[in-house]
């Protein structure tokens, strides 16, 4: 099974690299994109076919190691 | 002073740790691996050096925080005993908790390597009695991601306890502004654990211990920890 | 190279043959060899002749590939081979010369200092970030193969013209990418060199250059001896990187670039800096026979290389390759370049302990051949011999071509009197300072750890880098010099002024000018006006070297930089390398204290001629470029090092780039020291200020010193005389024309940041 | 309007960063995870509610700036 785990900024925490974008895409006359927030995917294989498991170890992988809490949201979705 | 490194994959400035430690102490600090679990009987300090721990991927310090010595370096902090954490080690220690917050990309999104001036915050605590307090002191820096940033009730009880420990400043003091070399929260390059015994901080005081290379402000930090390790 | 249809072809073959067994899909994928095959590989007919005659029947599929790869440009210099040997490549001193992974010399005390500069060109035009990157990773294994631990890189870049709407972010992506590999490997990038030119708008140059040290009796080569040993791989795994970049590498750029992109490789920091670690440590283990890194044609060169120097056999089982992807062929695992992987022939007895320490660094470890006394290089996969060929041969019959050439046609000089000055001498000085070439590359540089491992006496921004050794006292110089624009005049000149530029930028902290690494950028050398170039610079450099006692001990070559027929300048980067005795008595280039003297060293007669003034002040660039008096360059770089040696002097600066005003507003910025300085009655003023005479230095000394000086100069036969004195926060060039020394180092220091920070165009 | 971005490594370009962080879920003792890519993801406000522009100028974007199409694949997704 597929499966992949987006992990993004919390609201409120600046993000220089999400606002960089923004100017970049503004000054190469792209227009249309009020904000920008940049975040993490990661795209994984699974060993399971069993989506409960496959769920709960993801969310365990996130608390772990994957995202930290204390400045970002995680989201896992399989495939 | 008995100094345990902890040793990374990607550590790379151990060996400069190793070298002010020993030249200030005269003692050789011992090396831990990242798989052991224990650490030398008798340690006074352990350091997480600097460096790239597996590669910094996914986010600096992270994969290095849950490394299984990271146990025993917290229980270490918990018996009371001190860690200094510079640059990646300071990264480290927010991954593991050690200490709050969190250390973002510098605000241009670019590595920076300079002198850079720090002023020391206050100099009761182990690491820093070796200098006056609202001394300006010139290390060096270099690092991609030592914005340290927190939420505000983690930033006005650090502020409110007196808990940083260098802020970014120019030759004369002055905070903040264009001396603030990556956009950290009120200038903030280190902050110490509540009891003080821990401190993490983003310049390297270990690569200024030599007249030579650059100065010797960095000297104080090592002979402050050696001068308490020996009081205690 | 091989073209885009060719690799469809094979891709959509491979698809259709997806259920069939593995070895079927090998087979399938393998086209029928013809001439047109071999000279998609980038093999010209002749070529492809000598093959057939070497080996007595047609190649195979896997056969063909190993030979493009051993004899294109970039593995068998064959434009070039027969010039570099006019280089000196000896000295006492000298422990390596050309020929292994990096030069050795011999620094005293049972140490050697290792160094070697490579391109990573057209790589780093493609993909800037990981070009660059993937470049300094290269040049570091060459250094750590060789059993040195790196101490030190530096780089010399060039770019397109700023306007240019990719120069921008190739800067960007260039410097980030440097930078990237070198911070988290974990060594000090030191110094560099940073142009822009028109010439560079469709290649770039990115050289990189490292510098190590090692015991000098405990120095490892490519050689493997004793057969029956295993030929072992180690690090990374082996995936379809980078198959044909060492094609890619020799072949001219033109609108299907495109088409090569995916031979970009990704280099990982964290992975080479686990096997710079791995491999030392297993080299104090006495295990290491012979080892080779896989750089440009990976395991191919390498396994070639290690039994040809040998005189033995190589037999290669590809089975045991560790692969990260899948189905791939043999011809892929021998061409593939993805980095950070070894080769080494292993002692039998200690192959458990040196398999113990790759693993407990996390690398992988596989046995996949061993040494034989065939003298054939044999690769075997699935069970069938994918090649069998003459592995002396396949080096030593490699095409050598002494190709058609002619002289570049010589420039007049400039009467220095026939220049009149367009603008006040103050604002051609605050303009010169700002400019592209001239300005502070601080926005560079501090992108660069340039201070780990805690040695770095002398940062970026002076003539040479200084780096202590150890504990010291002892110390390296080192530097990275070239002015394309006096070789593309005149390229005799311009190699000896890049060599003699190196030196001096050595001698002005003091250090004894030891050895050179160079990487000869060039155009298309079947054009004979670039071959005529490259043989000239070639020429240029070798008397320099001579004249300099200064040999020659690794490099190399980058031909075919060329896009939609147009060259770059010729550029010959030198990296220079230099001993100091005694770190604490290094001399740099800020004043240092007001009121004291300041003395001009060397003869000035006021050269103008391809010089910057000409080009940014008066809008043209013509005549010849100074001329280099090695003699002369070397009497005077004698006499400033002796005074440096014997502390008489406080600041010490070459006269490059920019000629004395220039030099000295660097000396003033620096040290936030004012000037003043008297011209020359006897020359022409745009002359004394902006010429680019060469052999000439700028030294302060107390004023009670300064006759002395003056005086040991002239029994020296050494030009020197007092020009001014240090104090104020002025730069005053002549009476009444004062600049304030803020607004010159604003003015130096805005332009990169300005242009940097400007919006992607 | 909000829109994501995807960009990911091609298939066979390495991808350390996936790979340390296989290693280091599998150290943590996370099972059943096979591989790992590593890739990024922009969360975007877009001003326009004309789905066919929107998609038109991500594409754009995603040229001109957002991926580096030497080494990376992008995809486009309106939310
Ligand atoms: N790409 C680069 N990387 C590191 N340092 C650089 C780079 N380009 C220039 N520098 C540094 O900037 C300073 C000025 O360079 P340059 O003008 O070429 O010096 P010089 O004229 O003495 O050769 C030197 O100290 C050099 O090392
Ligand atoms: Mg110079």
């Amino acid at each position: 099974m597929k499966a992949r785990v987006i992990v993004t900024l919390k609201d409120g925490i600046l993000d220089p690299q999400g606002k960089a974008i923004e100017g970049a895409l503004k000054s190469l006359g792209i227009d249309g994109i009020d904000s920008v927030r940049q975040g993490k995917i990661f795209e994984m294989e699974l060993a399971t076919a069993d989506r409960t498991a496959a769920a709960g170890m993801l969310r365990g992988a996130c608390e772990k190691l994957l995202a930290n809490q204390v400045i970002e949201n995680f989201q896992v979705e399989l495939l | 002073m008995n100094a345990a490194i902890i040793l990374f994959p990607g550590s790379n400035r151990e060996r400069d740790a190793i070298r002010a430690i020993e030249k200030v102490t005269g003692k050789k600090p011992s090396l831990v691996w990242h798989g052991e679990t224990a650490l030398p009987a008798g340690t006074d300090l352990v350091l997480l050096p600097g460096g790239f721990s597996y590669g910094d991927y996914l986010r600096c310090g992270a994969i290095a925080a849950r490394a299984p010595v990271m146990d025993a370096v917290r229980a270490h902090a918990a018996r009371g005993g001190l860690v200094l954490g510079i640059c990646n080690g300071f990264q480290i220690m927010v991954e593991a908790g050690l200490l709050p917050g969190v250390l973002m990309r510098n605000a241009n999104l670019r590595f920076v390597c300079r002198m850079q001036h720090l002023t020391v915050e206050r100099n009761d605590t182990p690491f820093t009695s070796h200098y006056a307090k609202g001394q300006v002191i010139k290390v060096a820096i270099a690092h991609g991601e030592g914005n340290y940033e927190a939420d505000a009730e983690t930033i006005r009880r650090l502020e409110g306890d007196s808990r940083v420990a260098f802020r970014y400043s120019n030759a004369r003091g002055v905070i903040g502004g264009g001396a603030n070399p990556n956009g950290s929260t009120n200038a903030i390059a280190g902050i110490y654990s509540e009891n003080f015994r821990v401190l993490g901080l983003m310049p390297h005081p270990e690569n200024l211990i030599d007249p030579l290379v650059g100065g010797i402000d960095g000297r104080g930090l090592f002979e402050g920890v050696a001068g308490f390790t020996r009081a205690a | 190279m091989l073209r885009t249809g060719c690799r469809i072809e094979k891709k959509t073959r491979f698809e259709a043959s997806n259920r069939r067994k593995d070895e079927a899909i090998v087979n399938a994928i393998e086209p029928d060899i013809t001439p047109e095959l071999a000279a998609a590989h980038g093999l010209k007919p002749d070529e492809y002749a000598r093959i057939l005659a070497l080996i007595g029947r047609t190649p195979s599929f896997t056969e063909l590939g190993i030979f493009s790869a051993m004899w294109n440009e970039h593995c068998s210099y064959k434009s070039s081979r027969l010039h570099l040997r006019k280089l000196p490549t000896k000295a006492p001193w000298v422990i390596q010369g050309p020929g292994e992974n990096a030069g050795v010399i011999d620094i005293g005390d049972g140490l050697a200092c290792v160094f070697k500069m490579e391109s990573h060109n057209h790589p780093s035009f493609i993909e800037p970030f990981q070009g660059a990157a993937t470049g300094v990773g290269g040049i570091l294994r060459d250094v750590f193969t060789m059993g040195a631990r790196p101490v030190a890189c530096l780089n010399l870049l060039r770019f397109g013209a700023p306007e240019h709407p990719r120069t921008r972010h190739l800067v960007a992506g260039v410097v980030a990418g440097i930078g990237a590999y070198g911070n988290s490997f974990g060594v000090p990038t030191v110094g560099g060199s940073t142009n822009f030119d028109k010439s560079y708008d469709g290649n770039i140059l990115v050289n990189a250059m490292a510098v190590g040290i090692a015991k000098a009796n405990e120095i490892f080569y490519a050689k493997a001896s004793g057969v029956g040993n295993k030929v072992v791989y180690l690090g990374s795994k082996t995936g379809r990187d980078g198959i044909h970049g060492a094609t890619m590498a020799s072949a001219a750029f033109d609108a299907d670039a495109e088409a090569k992109r995916p031979a970009v490789q990704v280099g990982d920091p964290f992975t080479e800096k686990l096997l710079l670690e791995a491999c030392l440590e297993l080299m104090q283990t006495g295990a290491v026979i012979a080892i080779q890194d896989m750089g440009a044609a990976g395991l191919t060169s390498s396994g070639v290389e290690m039994g040809a120097k040998g005189n033995l056999g190589i037999a290669l089982d590809l089975d045991r390759v560790p692969c990260r992807e899948t189905g791939m062929s043999a011809y892929e695992m021998l061409l593939s370049e993805s980095q950070e992987r070894m080769l080494m022939v292993l002692d039998p007895a200690k192959e458990r302990e040196a398999e113990a320490i790759f693993r407990k660094w996390g690398l992988d470890f596989a046995v996949i051949g061993e040494t034989t006394d065939t003298l054939r290089f044999t690769v075997t996969h699935r069970g069938q011999v994918k090649a069998d060929l003459p592995i002396k041969e396949l080096g030593d019959t490699a095409p050598l071509y002494d190709r058609p050439h002619i002289p570049s046609p010589k420039q007049a000089p400039i009467d220095p009197a026939s220049i009149a000055a367009p603008i006040p001498h103050a604002e051609a000085l605050a303009r010169l300072i700002a400019t592209p070439d001239l300005c502070s590359k601080r926005w560079i540089y501090e992108q660069y750890d340039h201070l780990i491992l805690g040695n770095t006496v002398q940062a970026p921004g002076g003539d040479a880098a200084v780096i202590r050794i150890g504990d010291g006292p002892k110390g390296l110089a080192l530097t990275t010099d070239v002015t394309q624009r006096y070789c593309q005049a005149d390229p005799f000149e311009g190699g000896k002024q890049a060599v003699a530029e190196a030196w001096r930028n050595l001698t002005a902290v003091g250090a004894r000018p030891r050895a050179i690494t160079d990487n000869l950028n060039f155009g298309n050398p079947e054009k004979p006006e670039i071959m005529g170039q490259l043989i000239a610079c070639i020429e240029g450099i070798g008397e320099a070297c001579r004249a300099l006692d200064f040999p020659v001990v690794s490099g190399n070559v980058s031909l075919y930089n060329e896009s939609s027929g147009s060259a770059i300048a010729p550029t010959p980067a030198i990296g220079g390398v230099g001993l100091i005795e005694d770190v604490s008595l290094t001399a740099s280039l800020p004043f240092k204290r007001p009121g004291e003297t300041i003395l001009l060293i060397g003869e000035t007669a006021g050269w103008l001629g391809r010089s910057l003034y000409l080009r940014e002040i008066c809008g043209c660039e013509i005549g010849a470029p100074p001329p280099v008096d090695l003699a002369a360059e070397r009497r005077n770089g004698d006499f400033v090092r002796g005074l440096i040696a014997s502390q008489t002097v406080t600041a010490v600066h070459d006269i490059s780039d920019g000629g004395l005003a220039v030099a000295l507003a660097e000396m003033a910025m620096a040290g936030a020291i004012g000037a003043s300085i008297e011209i020359s009655p006897s020359l022409p003023t745009p002359g004394f200020l902006f010429g680019e005479d060469q052999a000439r230095y700028v030294v302060t000394a107390a004023p009670e010193s300064a006759a002395a000086i003056r005086d040991a100069a002239e029994r020296a036969g050494v030009a020197c005389e007092i020009i001014g004195a240090t104090g104020g926060d002025t730069l005053t060039l002549s009476a009444g024309t004062a600049i304030l020394l803020d607004d010159l180092a604003l003015a130096n220091e805005a332009w990169l940041p300005r242009y940097m920070a400007q919006s992607h165009s």
